[in-house]
Parts: C-alpha cells; structure tokens; sequence
C-alpha cells in the first residue's frame, strides 16, 4: 500500500520500542500511555522540560529527551497530537519544585491536548507554563487565528531551555525565555516532492519535476505557493531575504539551522547551507552558530527549512552547552 | 439526587451519534479530516459499556474520563472537559436546571480556556454559547436543545479561524460545523429525556447528510 | 530537471565547503585537489587512516574524519571514485611515521585509484596498505572477479580502525585489524523507490508500489531480485536469516547497524532495528553494540541496509571509544 | 635519444582517438558508462597543449602525469601508469626497442598491480599482453600493433570480469571491449610513426562504430 518501511499495526509503537532499545542508556520508556524520559537529567533542574508532537518529525521531540535538553516527550500518531494523557502523565513522571514547562509546537491539536493536560496537572497542584513555538513564516498572513505553525525553532527551543533549565531556571523564567526565542526566530521550507503518504501510499501532493512548493508546513499542508523552480541559488536568496524581513534586529548575529524535511541529503543540506552563509556573508550578517542536518522532517518529503534565530546575550553559551541525547550532535572537540 | 435520568440521557446521546454518524463523518470530511463521526460514536460506545460493567457510576462523570482519556482528535478531550465539569456540577445539587447550567458554564470556560476559540470561530463553542444562554433564562429543556441546534446550523455561514478547518477556509462554508452539531445532540438527547412529548425533531432531519454536490466542496 | 536541490554546477564542490564551513574546528579542507584532514587527531597515532568514495553516500567518509575516525577522506564526484591525486595527496598530508593505512570500498574506480595512489605514495617512500571493505551479501555469487561490494561495514572499520589507530597500532596491525572486520560483517539492502537520478532527474529505476528491490547497491544497481513487497517482518526476518548464514561464528555477540538508505525516517529505521532485534533474541544472538541511523545512503534511494558485525574479543570497546566527528553520534551520557 | 619520435607517436594517437571516439563511445555505452571515448581523447588533447607549450619535454612522461592527475573514470589513471612507465624506460635507453619494451612490461605490471586484472578479464591488458608478446618477440612495430588490435578485437567473445561491465555480463559480449581497444591504439600509432610505409589499415576500418542493433544490447 505504500513505500514507507512501517509494520502493518502500531507502526510508532514498534519504532519507539526500537528507539528505546538503541538509546536505553539515555531514554526510559513507558507505555499506556507512551511517553519517554531521560534516565539522567541534570541534577540542578529545578523545572522539568515537556514536549511532544505528532509523530513522522522524528527526531524531534524523543530523540532530544536526555542531558541538557527535554525531560520528557509524548509521541503521537503520526501527524497527529499526542493525547492529553500522555502529555499529563509525562509531566508526572518528571514534574520538579518548580513545576513543568511545556513547550509546544503552534497546531490546534497539539495546543488543546498539551492545554487539556496542563488543567489536570494544576488541579493536582503542579505549576505549568506553556511556550507555544510559532516560527513558520509562510503561515504569518492567514486570516484566521490559528496564527503560524510551529516548525524548525523547536529544536532551537529545546536546545538553548534545556542549558537554562540545568543552571537551575526558575519556570517563570524559562517560559519568558522560550517565549523569547521564539518570537526571535522564523522559518520557511520548500519542497521539491511531497512526503509519501502514511496511510493512502503514493504522494501526498504531487508537483511536476519543475516544480517547487515554497512556503510548505511540516504535515504535507501544501506551501503558500507553488512556482516553477528556480536554479538553488535563487531560492536560497529569497528565503534569506524573507527570514531577514520577518526578524528583529540580527545586530548581535544568528544562529542558523539548516534543516531536511525527510528525504534530502547531506549533500544537498551542506550545499543549502553554503548557499545561505554566503547570502549572509553579503548582508554582513554574522552567523554565531550553525547545525545543519534532519532534525525536523516530514516523513520523507523532499525539501529543506532553514531557521534563523536573532542572537540574545548568552543564548549562544546556551546553545553550545554540553548535551546527551539520541540526536542532538555533539561534535566539538572535547576541550 | 437529580430527577433528570443521567443514564439515560448519555445513553440517547450515544444512540443519536449512531444515527448522525454518516452526516458528521461528511461533514468533517468537508471542513477537516474526517473523523468526527468515528471520534463522537466510539467515545459514547465505550462509555455506555463502562456504564453497563460499572452500574450506579455518575454517567455524565464516566463519560468524562472516557472523552478525556481515551477519545483522540481536538474534538474528544474537549468533550470530555464538558462532560466532567457538568458531572462534577451535577453531584453538588439536587436542582437539575442549576446544575446542567453550572455545569456547561464551566465546561465552556475550560472549553474556551483550553481551545482558546471565540463564538464564531466556527468550533464547538458556537453550539455551547446559545445553549449555555438558553439555561440561564426560562427556556424550556427543548428550547435549550433548539438554541443549541440552531447555533450549530448557524456556523454554515462562517469561515472557520480555529482548527483544521481554518486551513480550507472558503470552502467550508455552507456547511454547519461538524464538532458543533454533534454537540448539539447532546442537547438534544437531554431534550428528549427531560421533556419526551416537546415535539422535538429526529436526528434524521435535523441533521441531514450533505449532498454530494456540497461534499465535493 | 531533478528533484535534488544541488547547486547546477559543481555540486559536490559548493557541498563540501558547506560542509567544512559547519564543522570548521574538527575538518579542514583542502582544494585541487579536493580533500578533508582532521584538524584536531589524536596525538598517539602512528598511522594515519585515508578513506573516500563517490559522493551521494554522506555522511560516509568526510562525516568521519576527526577525533578517532579517519585522518583524510576525498569525496569523488556523484557515485564516481575520487581521482588519485586526491587520495594521494590527502594521504601525504596525513601519513605519519608508520604510514598509511587506505580503506577503500570494493568499487573498480576506487581500487584503481586508491592504488594508483599507494604505488605514487610507496615511490616516494611512504608505506601504504589497503582494506578492502567487501560486505555486500547480495552480490556474493557474482560469476565475476569484482566480488563483494562495499556498504555499510565502511562505518564500522572506520570506528574500530580509528579507536585502534588511536593507541599507537602499527600499519601492519592496523591493516589485519581492518580485513579481521570485513571478514567477520555481511550486509543487505532492501529498496521500496529508487534515488533521484543527479543527472536526468526522476527516479534512477522504477518500482511498482507493491514491489521491493532486495539486494539493492548504493549506486542505484538494481538489486538481485525485485519480488511482491511482503510486510516489514517477514523482510527483516529473510534478511537476518541470510545475514546470520553468510556470517562466521556469532558466539561473541554481534555489532547491529540499522543504516537508511537516504529517503528513509528514523520511525522507519527504529522500527526496521525493533524487529531484527527481536528476530535476533529469537536466535539467541547477542547484540553487543547498535546503531541506528543514516550513514551510507545512495542519495535519496527509500530503503534501508542491515550490517551485522560477528564481534571479537575487544572490538566492542573500540566501537565504543570517544569520538568527535561531524556525523559519528557521540550519544552516551559523560562518565 | 632514442630515434622514433616519442612526441609524434603521441600527436598521431592523439588524431586517432578524435577518428574512433564515436566508435569508442558506443563500446563504452553498451558494456560500461559510455565515458570512455570522452576520457582519452580528453586526456590526450590535453597532452598535447602541454606539449605545445612546454617544448622539449618526454611526451610519453607528459601524457603519463596529465593521465594520472588530470583525467578520471577507471582507465584514466591506468593509462597514465603505463605512459609513465614507457616514459621512464625510454629516457633511460638509446634503444627505441628496450625502451618500449621495458615500458610496456613495467606498464602492463604496475596496470595489474593496481587494476587486478588478468588476460581474458576484458579489460587494458587483453590489448598489452599480446603487445607486449610481440615487442618481446621479433615483430615489426607494425606486427606489435596488429597483436595489440587482434587483443582487443578477441575481447568481443568474453564476459567481463573486472570493472562496470562485469555488472552486466552477458549484454556486452560480442562486442570488444572499449579500453582495450583504445590502447591498442597507441600501438597503431607508434607503427605509423615508426613504419609509416608498412601497409596498416585506417582507424575507421580497424574500429568501426559499433552498428545500432549492437548499441541496443
Ligand atoms: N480551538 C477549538 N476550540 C473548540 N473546538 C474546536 C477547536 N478546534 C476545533 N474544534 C472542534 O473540533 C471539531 C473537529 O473535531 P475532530 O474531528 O475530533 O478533530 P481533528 O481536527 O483533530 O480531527 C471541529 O468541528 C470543531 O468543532
Ligand atoms: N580492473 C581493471 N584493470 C584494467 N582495466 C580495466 C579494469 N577495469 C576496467 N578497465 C578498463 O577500463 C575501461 C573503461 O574505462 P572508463 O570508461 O574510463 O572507466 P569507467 O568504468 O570508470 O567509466 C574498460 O573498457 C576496461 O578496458
Ligand atoms: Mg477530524
Ligand atoms: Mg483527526
Ligand atoms: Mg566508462
Ligand atoms: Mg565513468
């Protein structure tokens, strides 16, 4: 029925299970309902880290559940929000003095479950915040309130909360400082062939090989607009000039996440990424830090995100500290 | 104790998503994904079977924990949240009118609280607002069912800015909301209960299943 | 006219210099030719290790080179052997006082070329050996001399060499320590769609959607059968079958890679690496080591290969060995 | 100084790979990537420019080093081996013969070493090792080309087993093999040079395009 390589029943159950046996030294797992944790958070957490999503975006959120960044992820199905229960009893299992914070991609679902489970966890005396991730540039002019999708900048979230959260963080804090980068960073991606569909097979859009669906969401959502693709250099120019229009001042440099959607290769992902730090270099930009790689896919579709973030004082240590998780590289040397 | 048969009313509801089920399935298909109709049915299947394994439970509060913990999609932990707080409101009075009242009251304020939808944004809030105001007048248990019919019918004329539907826009209109009709029954169901020689219509041609030509949008 | 996103001229070329501009403090990278050197190796090693290949199965080689992994790596063009002044020259400004050690993947142009350089290197005076990294079960019976081809196994003689080179082994040792791992991993590659072709566009061969490429190779050579794709277990379970006969003696454990062929999800490759574990508990066979993840990709081909490595006394420990390299995981918590 | 002119021999193989670069680049299209032809015209285009500009220099060790650090695909750098070999002997000799001689052994030595090749496996050395037997004979030069055509041509009836070809076995055969024949080549052109008035055929009837029904496999 289709070319994803998935079992025929509980396709996310069989691959969490597969994740847990590969990452056991780093991830717990539990069942009914699913969620995974890190077996060793930082000691210093005062406040525990929460996420979770649909599922078809991996590795976010599980494979960055370890030291330094999430205590906690919920996989749904895929595309679809975790159920609230599964969010509720996560934050349970990893609720700290100071409480839970979840971080939450901008998609209707995902909002009323994480919302649904933040209610019950209060009633029960835990405090919960909420930094709802809402990057998706292509989604900034919709006349409705749902507002942008949540992409790329999740990972940037997690990343530079997780270091925070492990100096001792505050919850108060640490949501303003995820509301913070969150309102500092943007995306957009482009497709050149839609993901295969989980349950008919066969694409999900379909676009002739000329084409390009620019402004794409991470759910096979077709983009703003579909054009005839232009050569690389043109498209990477034009997404740098419209994430550069859509941020607040880039005076003390950005970070800059180059991302697949699923079926790109490194090959292309490192040509993206050379092509943007030039448009950068041009508009004397200066990139602190740069992580180029599939962290935030749509099953397989063909295409790439790029995600800027506008740099803040100390963000930058952030995002260079330590980590343990299934995904997140740790590349630099060790000192 | 309440005089209004609880059971019974959850158990007419369950019955009347069997019989809406075509209908909200092809409306969802319209403006969402499609499963409304399976979401709404299997919730109220699997509480009327907890009813029947556990006999005496409060049905409004089994329901409850049913849509909030086993129900998926946006629509069944939204339910569920209904469901609870007009159980919780239910066991504190013997007075029938204040405690369906209190309770949708609640219900739509976590409701709101939690989806962050506004009347009009074509959700489940646009069935639960005129309800909500036809208990806190003097209108009769049909009169509220019809304030909540009617305000599910209204969202035909509205393009949706909450939910899935808000990414096809245009092209749901004409269609009433599928998660505000189903509420609705519920209403409806109560109606029948309370009051069962109101005249009230059948789900049939209250809830029509939309033509072709609208399905294909 | 294709659906990589790849610059139009010199793809591999803008790729590359992406590619060292993201990891800058562990590569450095040199033109005309075109090759990579760890800037920061291990101080007590005495032989350098040099690998490459055709690009389009990154992260293999220039993702390895660094702490632990390899000294060099020259990327060829597309599916194209690097050229041997590549290899030669990465392995001058690598060679140490033991020499160099080439580790090449059973390819006609790279044994051509990596010898073609040994015979410059050894005139000049520099002692060269060569492993031949061999692994590919399905083109076993071949009725010709070329054998074996080389996939997977490529990471996992890179890692244990690279530990090893890391304690001061000699060329000699290095070099019998490398055929030791060849001869002791097998591997299999099954494939549901094809890569994208980079020079015509559209996919390199066709599949039905009910059809399965068993035996795939990494340059898009159509497998040794395409048959009815049966459900995901009865493939992983044909596969380790087939791996675990043509396998030497598995009492010792066994090093599982689950690897993604380029346009496959970690959900697909956690529950591919699921399911041959449990076929794997089922015989008995214990799993040392595992790995799950895309490393030796045919471009954007959906599909995955399964490397089993029949472990010997403390190879484990060398696969476990820190690493910093810009795509070997480094996924274990600090001790 | 050896007395056959190194640098017209190599000018002379350079017009015979324009006259059979279509013909090879059919071979190569049906047993391999269709490179070929491509690859040694190239190369020896490129020979000879450096020739033009570096005047007095062994054109043999000039070839040697454009085909080893210039030219790609598999028989490039094989190619530059044995120019470089040939180069090397023959700036060690006054003896056109040994040097040749010696040259084409170390050359067909370091091409084995390198490629692992042996005769029949449809590759170079089908064309060197005959080539070879007849320099070391008492052959004419024209006598050492023709053994070297006739090698190449023999491939035609043998399944390859080295290289891209051996991939796809059986479709190759009855045609030679493109980079056999293309060395043999460089032994019609030191005949020319050395012979000029021995009577051995044109390049377009020794290596004819390959008809259609060939190409087709
Ligand atoms: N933010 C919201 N607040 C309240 N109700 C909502 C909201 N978003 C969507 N809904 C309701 O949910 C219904 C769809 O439910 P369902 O099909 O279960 O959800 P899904 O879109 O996840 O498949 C809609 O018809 C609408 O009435
Ligand atoms: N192992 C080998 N040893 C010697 N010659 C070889 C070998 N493999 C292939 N060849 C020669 O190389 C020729 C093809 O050259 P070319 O087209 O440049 O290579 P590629 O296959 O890389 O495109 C073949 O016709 C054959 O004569
Ligand atoms: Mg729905
Ligand atoms: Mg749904
Ligand atoms: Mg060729
Ligand atoms: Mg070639």
């Amino acid at each position: 029925m289709n070319r994803l390589f998935l079992p025929d029943t509980k396709p996310v159950d069989t691959s969490v299970h597969g994740f847990a046996r590969a990452h056991g030294s780093l991830v717990e797992l539990h069942e009914s309902p699913l969620f995974l944790t890190a077996t060793a958070p930082h000691p210093d957490r005062r406040t525990a880290l929460v996420s979770g999503g649909g599922s078809g975006h991996d590795p976010l959120h599980a494979g960055f559940v370890g030291l330094g960044m999430l205590d906690a992820a919920a996989p749904g199905r895929i595309f679809a929000s975790p159920h609230n229960r599964q969010v509720y009893e996560a934050s349970r299992a990893v609720a700290r003095e100071e409480g839970v914070l979840h971080i939450v991609k901008n998609y209707t679902g995902d909002r009323i479950n994480f919302g649904i489970a933040a209610e019950r966890l209060r009633a029960d005396g835990v405090e919960v915040q909420r930094v709802l991730v809402d990057d998706d540039l292509a989604t900034e002019n919709h006349q409705t309130a749902t507002g942008r999708r949540g992409t790329g900048a999740a990972l940037v979230v997690e990343k530079i909360l997780g270091a925070a959260a492990d100096t001792g963080l505050g919850l108060e804090e640490l949501a303003r400082l995820g509301d913070d980068v969150v309102a500092a960073s943007r995306s957009l991606a482009v497709a050149g062939r839609a993901q295969t569909s989980s349950s008919r097979g066969g694409e999900a859009f379909s676009l002739a090989e000329d084409e390009l669906e620019y402004g794409v969401g991470i759910h096979g959502e077709r983009g703003a607009a579909t054009i005839r693709r232009p050569a690389l250099d043109r498209i990477t120019e034009q997404m740098t000039t419209e994430l550069l229009d859509g941020l607040p001042d880039v005076g003390d440099g950005v970070l800059l996440l180059v991302n697949g959607l699923g079926g790109t290769t490194p090959l292309e992902l490192y040509a993206v990424h050379e092509l943007v730090s030039q448009e950068l270099e041009k508009r004397r930009v200066e990139v602190g830090a740069r992580l180029v790689g599939t962290f935030v896919p749509a099953l397989d579709m063909s295409g790439f995100s790029i995600t800027l973030t506008s740099l803040r004082p100390g963000w930058l240590d952030r995002w260079q500290a330590p980590v343990r998780t299934p995904a997140f590289p740790c590349t630099e040397p060790r000192s | 104790m309440t005089t209004i048969d609880q059971d019974r009313v959850v158990r007419t509801y369950a019955q009347a998503s069997h019989t809406a089920h075509d209908a909200l399935t092809a409306l969802d298909q319209i403006s969402g994904d499609g499963d409304f109709g399976d979401n709404l049915r299997e919730g109220l299947d699997r509480t009327v079977a907890a009813l029947d394994a556990a006999d005496g439970a409060s049905a409004t509060e089994v329901a409850g924990s049913v849509f909030l913990d086993e129900v998926g999609g946006t629509s069944g932990p939204l339910i569920g949240l209904l469901f609870s707080e007009i159980g919780r409101a239910l066991a504190g009075t013997a007075d029938d009118r204040a405690g369906w009242t209190d309770g949708v009251r609640s219900g739509l304020a976590a409701i709101q609280r939690v989806g962050e939808a506004e009347p009009g944004d074509r959700t489940l809030v646009d069935a639960l607002v005129p309800a909500l105001a036809a208990l806190e007048g003097d209108d009769s248990w049909t009169g509220v069912a019809e304030a909540a019919l009617s305000g599910a019918a209204a969202t035909a004329g509205t393009r949706a800015r909450r939910g899935r539907a808000s990414y096809v826009g245009e092209r749901a209109v004409g269609n009433p909301d599928p998660g505000a009709t189903g509420v609705a029954l519920l209403f409806w169901a109560l109606a029948r209960v309370a009051e069962p020689d109101s005249g009230l219509g059948d789900i049939e041609e209250l809830v029509p299943v939309p033509t072709d030509r609208d399905r294909a949008g």
